[in-house]
């Protein structure tokens, strides 16, 4: 049998230098928070187009998960990644201004709300197609170690997608090569509109590792130190020790799967019961009660935050639209004769041929 | 005949044969609880329940493989995928299983099976998300490939293919759902293969499928209008089998041809086309074909870019100008010499 | 944590009646191994062409699956699929017309050595593409249970065949939607030249199966009466509780991965531990030693097997080659017009178009 | 310049460019242990070790996707699929990944990766070992393609493709891998994107790739030895980009043009080809471009149908007649005009 650990137990008491810690986590998750309700905004304004997916009811796995990797590790995350780029240290205006599709986005307007890219902070893509980067993030784990390297690659990924063969393809080769990845399924019980129990026949995902012998914990998402030390066990293992982890976290969605899906299909209990876990209300009442800050500090985070946000939205709005020359410019990174560069109404050859013949 | 949308049409078609049939049944993610990812199959969960509309996981080779087995033994499934860029993960099952199984074993067993799944570009859905990829299925013997552009064809096509004993790719298009047309009553089946010239005219042949049929239409009207330019208009609606005959018909009679898609243009759809004019229509061609189809790039996000590199009807006004330029100088010559 | 459980004991004494079986599987396993012999010798005259991979070793294994189903189940399996084929009960001259590619052929000469299909024995088809039986296997279990039958579909893989993602979307399904599959490991211990050890990063295969909270079992391939009992309960399972399940059988292969590999790369020990377990050499001295059978009968069942394979041979070297003119006969079911019928000369339009024009 | 087969030149490319540059790594099923196949990677695990000769599991979509994300941190994998049909369970991280990193992310990471595969019916594999699905990629932007028919094109191009930033599909064919031919020495890439004209002739231009530039090679030196006939014979070696000038030029000098392909005539690289030639040559073509390709069946394992479906030199033979014949015919027309 694999072995697989339980979930670590949370610590009881916090110091102080956890306090101040958690004051921070605070500052990002609140950062995520408004970041993704001003974008739901802008959605809903037609200043973003295509699909787009927020992480609101993730802001603890997020910023637990992202506490846990250092500068030099590589990130791989699925669609929903805004979160994720703002707090590995994209800049938020140029977040946004991919979001909005301008030339100052974080991939030159090309990539979009699932495609945020930053060699810099060496997030290596958002990705649309479930599943797909997994294999990726195992490659760039290969590369490492064939490089003898002691970076890590995390690997982020929802729950419908351990269903996908490319997860089990991915983990059997991470594990059969030992290959420093941390591959990490954020829980939020939904792929869409489906539930854990209607897509996997084993819905306590963390367990599926046992099939390539790989260890694998479950923790709570909703907490964003349960969620930091448990990953950061599991990088430090992958740094040290090259094996691959897979880490679950348990959360939940607090809106539609897509700006524009009402989530019609939940029951209203099953939404209360997320409301009432909403990790950046839990932290803030946490904060208080346990008399780290007061309302009025968290007021002045909030308000703080609320300016970045602001800033980010003014600096997209700011930004130039992509030339229309640019179109040609990334198909191909070594050039090569007989390239196609012609718009659609672009004849293939001169159109009076018998001119120069 | 009611006016209602392509989305309706395909809707009340799947019900109408899901109640006539109780083989046909729906398969694909998040088409129950979630009423289909652009709402084909709203409302089906409900009136058929779990057994005959299956939310499957987000698995496109599984479920896609598990719909051919179940065709094997006679069932009907309709699969969904839900976009077709999704499909390339199930391309081994439709194109090494759905489309063989008939033929590599000399005949003895069909696969009478659907797969609805839209193309269509022009959502900003970026480059993994805006791919028209049904050459592949096109390209590929024992599949059947239709592609209708209106509510009517939609509803017939429908019909026909889940009655078909064999595999056939259904393809529908994001930005035309929400079209509207006339709809017959009744439930007479198209025929899978063949063309419809919709519209006649004796100056140009505007040749398309799906979207570009559509916008094929909508040029050809207003160049009717603005410019006195007689189009003629044939939507191909089935990719497999091709029928050439009804096109090459068309341009041995307007002696010139513009060929519209939505596919990137080097070995998309329309190179067949136009070859296949230019070799059917030879002795009658006063021009080359020309094609409007894609820049070829993996598409980008931002709204001026996918702008630019998708065709638009301005393009193809611009191309039918071009080419007629190029047969009244081609005439000119003629007279010339 | 999925339940698995242990490969069953097998009984230590046989009346008089498993004698008697016995002998009948001696005589089904016999029938493999000389019909796979004179294969190969076919193969290497030029007889039959194409990718050809043989049964030798694995004689137990087949006999002891195809005593578990009954006439009314469903049997997939991958392109090693000549042994299951006769002992399905298919015709041994219309399975050898097969390989010759003639017209009398199981299918008429088109699908060869790898595609081996009978409706009549619902043998469901060998497959060539690694895993892609699997969902088709599914989807029969899942038509049977649409319709509320009672019938059970075995569905026969490699031990390489675990590691790819037809594998995890299928089993995952299966257990999801309660479908009366029975899916079969032959583990044989090597995919062409690739040990399982380097191919799959859990390598006792059966506990794979915890990932889909399906259950699964590992037995003694070369033990005929082993696999039959275990296979038997997986199907009666699979019938009257519609659970899914994974059975594993151990067994080796004693010659290469196909007719034309010489399997250079194997150890001779490896070579040589796989003879010492030569299924069907060890029911023989078995048959022997407890007095089921002496030396002479042997040899009479080996004579009529052998006569049952030269008429084989026979009938397939006197039936006819297909006919060219059937080349388009089986493109599709439903005629449709347009369907193109051109050899590859043929003109796409009549030659001289001003003719009939 | 020594004569070597195919096979050779492919492993000794390989060898050599692992010797040059240790970021060249290889991967794929069964080429350590096994040695391959087809054998080109004999002796390489030994050679360079398990570090660097590296034996997958069968997961075509996860060790190619595994090269995708290795070759974005710099590493240059060369990848062996062990035949084109067993790519179509790759195509996700093929077409949706590999060829669109570059560009979705704004050209900020290249994808310096190849992928070795052979095409190639005639071996009796049946109908699904047997197809040629090169297309699929030819029809992708982001990738490109290429198709050497002989032995010292297969060395050239392959290190061009090592050496490129982005993910290149190497295209073999079983049938070529015994074929002989004299390689150069030295170590100077080819360029991607150009085709070669092999054989000057006057006549007919004949357009092939991969094994059909062989045979028309072949059929050339027939037509010319029996016939008296002249043909030229142009090599598309790149699928893309795709070189149309090469082939267009040719043509404008004979007139007339006969493509030859291994894969399914409709919608196959050909009609590419075809409707090139038909456009940029418009005024210069004295006969309708015939393709020779193909049957459009799931390929039979019985070898009389496998012979009959697959393109040979004498179908090329009559072809090339016929085409003569009708410019013959439309010249004795404009004469009579
Ligand atoms: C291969 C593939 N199939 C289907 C889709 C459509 N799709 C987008 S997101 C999604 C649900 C994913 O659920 P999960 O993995 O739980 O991630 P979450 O959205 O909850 O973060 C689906 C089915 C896709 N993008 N790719
Ligand atoms: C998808 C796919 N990849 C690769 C191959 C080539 N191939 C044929 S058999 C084989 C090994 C299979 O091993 P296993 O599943 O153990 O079956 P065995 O041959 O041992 O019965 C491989 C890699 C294939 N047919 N299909
Ligand atoms: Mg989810
Ligand atoms: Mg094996």
């Amino acid at each position: 049998m694999a072995t697989t650990s339980r979930a670590r137990k949370r610590p009881q008491r916090r110091s102080t230098k956890d306090g101040k810690q958690l004051l921070t986590y605070y500052r990002q998750m609140l950062l995520v928070r408004r970041f993704e309700e001003r974008t739901a905004r802008a959605y809903t304004e037609a200043k973003i187009g295509g699909y787009c997916h927020l992480n609101l009811g993730e802001e603890a796995t997020v910023v637990g998960l992202m506490e846990a990797i250092t500068e030099r590790d590589y990130l791989f995350t699925n669609y929903r990644d805004h979160g994720y780029a703002l707090i590995r240290g994209m800049d938020p205006g140029r977040v946004m201004a991919e979001l909005y599709g301008r030339s100052d986005g974080v991939a030159r307007g090309w990539g979009g709300s699932m495609h945020l890219f930053d060699t810099e902070v060496r997030l290596l893509g958002g990705y649309g197609i479930v599943g797909g980067q997994l294999p990726l993030a195992a490659g760039a784990a290969m590369a490492i170690s064939y490089r003898g390297g002691d970076e890590v690659v995390m690997c982020q990924m929802g729950d419908g997608t351990t269903n996908i063969g490319a997860f089990h393809e991915t983990l059997n080769i991470a594990a059969l090569w030992d290959l420093p990845v941390v591959f990490v399924v954020v829980n939020n019980q939904l792929g869409m509109g489906t539930t854990v129990e209607m897509a996997s026949a084993e819905p306590e995902l963390y367990k599926r590792a046992s099939a390539y012998r790989m260890e694998s914990a479950r923790v709570d998402g909703n907490d964003v130190i349960a969620v930091r030390d448990a990953a950061a066990a599991a990088v430090e293992r992958a740094r040290t020790e090259h094996k691959p982890f897979l880490l679950e976290t348990m959360s939940g969605r607090l809106r539609g799967h897509s700006v524009v899906d009402p989530a019609t299909y939940r029951d209203p209990e099953e939404v209360q019961a997320v409301q009432e876990q909403d990790p950046v209300a839990t932290l803030h009442n946490h904060l208080i009660s346990e008399g780290i800050a007061d309302a009025d500090q968290l007021s002045a985070i909030d308000a703080e935050v609320g300016e970045v946000v602001a800033a980010a939205v003014e600096f997209a709005e700011n930004s130039p639209h992509p030339e229309v020359e640019s179109l040609f410019d990334y198909t191909y990174a070594t050039p090569v004769p007989n390239d196609s560069r012609r718009l659609p109404a672009d004849p293939l050859f001169p159109l009076d041929p018998t001119a120069g013949a | 005949m009611a006016v209602i949308t392509y989305r309706q049409a395909l809707h009340d078609t799947l019900r109408a044969e899901m109640l006539r049939d109780e083989n046909v049944f729906l398969m694909g993610e998040e088409i129950g609880r979630f009423e289909g990812s652009y709402k084909i199959t709203a409302g089906m969960l409900d009136e058929f329940g779990p057994r005959r509309v299956r939310d499957t996981p987000i698995a496109e080779e599984g479920f896609t493989g598990i719909a051919v087995g179940a065709a094997m033994l006679g069932l009907r499934p309709v699969v969904e995928i839900m976009t077709i860029n999704f499909s390339l993960l199930a391309l081994d099952q439709i194109v090494n299983h759905a489309a063989k199984i008939y033929g590599m074993f000399g005949g003895q067993n069909s696969v009478p099976m659907v797969i609805r799944t839209p193309g269509g570009g022009g959502q900003q859905l970026a480059a993994t998300h805006s791919q028209n990829v049904e050459l592949f299925y096109a390209f590929t013997p024992g599949l059947k490939v239709v592609a209708p552009s209106s509510p009517a064809d939609a509803k017939a096509l429908l019909l026909a293919a889940i009655r078909d004993d064999d595999p056939v790719l259904f393809l529908e298009n994001l930005a035309l759902y929400n079209t509207k047309g006339e709809v017959p009553d009744g439930d007479e089946p198209g025929e899978i293969g063949r063309a419809a010239v919709t519209r006649e005219g004796s100056d140009i042949t505007l040749v398309g499928y799906s979207r570009m049929a559509r916008v094929a239409l909508q040029v050809a009207e207003k160049l009717a209008a603005e410019e006195g330019i007689d189009a003629e208009v044939v939507d191909l609606r089935s990719l497999r089998p091709l029928d050439r005959e009804t096109v090459v018909q068309s341009v041995r009679k307007t002696n010139c041809a513009v060929v519209l898609e939505d596919d990137w243009l080097t070995y998309g759809i329309g190179a067949e086309v136009a070859a296949s004019i230019s070799d059917g229509a030879f002795d009658w061609l006063d021009a080359p074909v020309r094609r409007v189809a894609m820049a070829e790039v993996p598409l980008p996000y931002a709204k001026p870019l996918e702008l630019a590199a998708l065709p638009s009807a301005d393009d193809v006004v611009t191309v039918v100008q071009q080419t007629l330029d190029a047969v009244g100088r081609r005439s000119d010559r003629a007279r010339a010499r």
